[in-house]
């Protein structure tokens, strides 16, 4: 079962297309999407899944369940910085430690949208409100990050004079990929309830390109992942293992609770892939701002040379076969 | 005169500009997209434009030498807390 | 009536990512859309309607209500600059006056396509002539707006050499979003007429695809009008005053104009918002170059920092509130 | 019959914004698609026609014929530049011989695009392997090209330090066009195999897209083919008549060759299409590198500037005639 | 030699590299896409690109000096009419 | 110190970046997308930039005095064999 999994997904156009991506640096041609068609692509995919999520989310009634849901969704992305900083202490400083594990808990847009393709395929329904857990996730991770700084680093060579609290939270709920998500789920929820004609005019552009554009993008991904590889052998071994260990335990967190909420095994699937990427876009960026005193260069190739591909080759496919054996079929929601 | 070379992240360009703006530049000129590798060995490609830290942005000032340590008040905060390099050489009106 | 006419514009998936654009730039996000992206949606869209107004003209014959109604939009193109000439030299130099005359008598093709749009929603049909009258409606403000430099400031001041009337011309008639617009048209035609096939090849790409793209551009549109906003503040009451009256009175004349002419309620709407746009593409390119004494910031920040918001969000519902008060539903056209 | 075709495709959509593409620049209009848009609609359109030509190629079944007519493309691209070369000695030296000779002898993708199209309005079948024949017609001109410097050169002002085949090899295989053709080959085989339904999710974009996207495309391919005609007048007459005469009898071998084949009527023309189109992307980067010598002006502006609008506009219709009066409509294949 | 660096609107920038040709220079590099604030205090922004107003070109001529009063000749009315700046300053052929 | 100013195709880049490198360079910025016209008369323009042959790319390094003929070697070989052009000029430190 869980063989065939992986071979389907493999075998998808989306993971072929990001090997396709992978091979070419490896190989050495002079393939390359030049910018800023990759930032297209991806603020493309950021409002076709925010409007997407919004218009499903209206259709569906607010009922405890959804609450319920994103809370363990919120509380994850708070725990899981702490438990990976926790491990990360081991052998790097406070700020590497910090920046990586907001990485880790704040969580890939891209990994998502791949889950919910592969569920697409098997014919697993999933709910509107995983984009909203999706959209809630990404900032608190930021703040714990910076909050584990600024606690644990007093006087350890914290030299750089502070970035204010303003900045940390405007940085956290304001970054153009939030904001677009966001924004994009909330003008879903308004078109849905109130111009469904809307909704169908806006269908082959949000819905029907959807899935090319997500293969086109994740060849980008595949280049720019296999470019970052070169770093990791100055990360050394540790940031290797923790990169692809992190996530599997991450998941376990995410299966657990998925199990306790009663979740349905589509949601089920997309929390755990929430809880196990890592983000490359909104917390590098923050972390930049908030901590330069951490090396980018560690919290970036661990996400996106090890963990983004990890997740999306053998992660994904993975937790489903974790999902269809402790997550019965027909779920309460 | 003199001529200014700032390079630095795209992500505090505009804190940069408001500095020069503040400080009294007489103008400035940006030029995006910009790539490179820095004295700590870090490389800003093309290929992580998409992502959150973006690329490098280069910006030329052209001003009288007396403005000159105003400028540099200015972006000095900057530079240090966020890296990047700033240069100046000598330049003339050519009208 | 009027009031759900707004409300239904207002929750329209284009007005709504528009109002996510300002948004992103009053909360201060890092939202943005980098060059060439909207250029590539501005082409995609002027040869979009271009095309399909060309298939649509191709399938109605020639009659004289088509040639009645381009004339009339011609000579509103020709009348609008000298009315808005005449109120602004009560504040502003020739030089300022006849520049944002000349935009105010010009167009603005993604107002028409939000109008359009809009029309589509109301399932209330608009003729594919309209898209002519829209082609033919950008050059003549550009021709007047310089006669009147070239009359009226005679020695007030003009001490720049002139520009050719062979480059003005060149510019009126052949820069890019006429060349455009005006090419795509024709294409539209000939392709209606000899080779059915190619409508329906091109029909996923200007046609599905049409309003998903429009949405796209409208958010950057709402990011470069918030951006403006600040330049007003130097402009002064007076503009901003009359970059929301004179929208106005234009469409009361427009509304006029229709009335004579017996447009249908949609060609009505169109005919309104056409008289009612201001152009912030071509004629800035054309002003910039043959009356360089203007102050840019002056006609761009009231076009399409006030106009342009005005007409989209308050001007079309309100028109059409008015077009549904005076232009009998079945009308002769 | 043949003056019909000639106008089938004349006012097909494609054909008529290359036109718009080609009078914007005649007429002066500063009409341009900024770079990296042409980038971006020339990797979609290499990932759509190798994508949908592994699918066909996973559905049709490897028979002899196949593996004949591949071979045979191949030949062809040995063949012609050796054909071409012995032409151009008359008149240019050994390295722009060699270097016009090695375009001559590969192909142009967008020419073979646009002859599918046209197949297509005619609704003629072609096969999906002739995707694969385009594919491996590009290299071998290239190492051709430089074979025929090696050999002819030694001691004729070669004086530069000469690239190594290691690196000639590399350029010739692996560039990016054909890198990302074959790739796209190879995945839409495998997905066509294992993953039907990523066949479907990929439709919308690789499929319905594709005709707009071309006609998008020559948009600019018409703007930057009438900026390389002032090249022309550098070059000379026997260049200008070489660009025309030469496709015209590399079409010939190739209806000659697909008669022996007995390949169907769509193939046939591909086939002639193949051998008759010249490269302006893969070769002119190839021969930059490794014979630096030549000029770049003389192989761009023949085969960009001359050929492929010779060859899109009168060479597909004029192909076909003969495809029709040579070829049975039934072919075995 | 001398290094001439002209930044105009990108609308002008045709007829500004014909008047260069006309002149004599020996080559130029281009670079597009600039923006900045002039003395006018008018701004170039990205944002507006799309529109027909466009935003800077950035054009660099490294050229001998006794080119440059031919080169000033050729680009002043072009500055003059439509704005923009003009710089030199010295520089050494690195070959 | 010095101010480096290399353009070339954008072809050759990764080959000029992997030099400089090797040489020793501090630190670069490179802008891509250039156009520009060279001695050979040949233009590179922004039409092209789709097709195999791109654009040209602009390199800057500030680096020492010391380190001009390490950087000089570096790049002279793949100056001559594909083109492209070279220039220094004096430049100071801001900070
Ligand atoms: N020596 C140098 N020459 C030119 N550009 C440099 C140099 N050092 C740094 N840069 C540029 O400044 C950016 C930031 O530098 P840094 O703060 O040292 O990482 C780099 O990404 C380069 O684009
Ligand atoms: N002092 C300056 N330093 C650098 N660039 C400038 C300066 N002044 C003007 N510019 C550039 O030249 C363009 C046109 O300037 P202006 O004609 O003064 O509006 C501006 O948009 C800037 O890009
Ligand atoms: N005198 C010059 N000033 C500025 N840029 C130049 C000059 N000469 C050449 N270039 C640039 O260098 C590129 C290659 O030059 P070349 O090898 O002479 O064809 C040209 O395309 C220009 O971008
Ligand atoms: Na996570
Ligand atoms: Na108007
Ligand atoms: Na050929």
């Amino acid at each position: 079962m869980q063989s065939s999994l992986v071979l389907q997904n493999l075998l998808s156009p989306a993971i072929l297309f990001f090997f396709l991506g992978v091979l070419a640096v490896v190989v050495g041609s002079d393939l390359e999407i030049p910018a800023p068609l990759p930032k297209l692509f991806s603020l493309y995919l950021l409002l076709s899944i925010g409007f997407r999520g919004g218009v499903e989310l209206a259709h569906s009634s607010l009922n405890p369940t959804v609450l319920i849901t994103i809370g363990a969704a919120i509380t994850m992305a708070v725990l899981v910085p702490l438990i990976c900083f926790w491990v990360l202490r081991w052998r790097f400083n406070v700020f590497d430690s910090a920046a990586i594990a907001a990485a880790y808990g704040s969580i890939s847009a891209v990994t998502f949208i791949t889950a919910e393709s592969f569920l697409k395929v098997l014919k697993i329904r999933s709910d509107g409100f995983m984009v909203a857990a999706l959209a809630l996730m990404e900032s608190p991770a930021i703040i714990v990050g910076l909050l584990l700084v600024r606690l644990m680093a007093s006087g350890k060579g914290a030299s750089k004079q502070q970035a204010g609290w303003g900045a940390v939270l405007h940085e956290a709920f304001l970054n153009s990929s939030v904001f677009l998500l966001v924004g994009s789920l909330l003008i879903g929820i308004l078109v849905a309830d109130f111009s469904p004609v809307g909704v169908e005019k806006m269908e082959p552009f949000t819905g029907k390109l959807f899935y090319g554009a997500l293969c086109f993008f994740l060849l980008d991904m595949g280049i720019v992942a296999a470019q970052r590889l070169g770093d990791l052998r100055k990360a050394g071994t540790f940031l290797v293992v923790f990169a692809v260990l992190m996530p599997l335990f991450n998941a376990s967190l995410g299966l657990a609770a998925a199990q306790l909420l009663h979740l349905s095994q589509g949601n089920a699937l997309l929390f755990m892939v929430l809880s196990a990427s890592a983000s490359y876009i909104a917390v590098p960026a923050a972390m930049r701002m908030t901590v330069p005193e951490a090396n980018p260069s560690l919290y970036i190739s661990s996400s996106l040379g090890i963990t983004f591909p990890f997740n999306i080759i053998f992660g994904i496919p993975l937790y489903m076969a974790l999902v269809q054996r402790f997550i019965p079929p027909q779920a309460v929601l | 005169m003199k001529r200014l070379d700032l390079i630095l992240s795209e992500r505090e360009l505009d804190k940069l500009l408001e500095a020069l703006d503040a400080a009294g530049a007489p103008g400035y000129s940006v030029m995006r997209h910009v790539t490179g590798r820095g004295r700590s060995g870090s490389t800003v490609s093309e290929g992580m434009e998409f992502s959150g830290l973006g690329a490098n942005a280069h910006v030329i000032v052209f001003c009288e030498d007396a403005l000159l340590p105003a400028l540099r008040s200015a972006v000095q905060p900057l530079l240090e807390y966020f890296g990047g390099v700033a240069y100046t050489s000598e330049a003339a009106p050519l009208l």
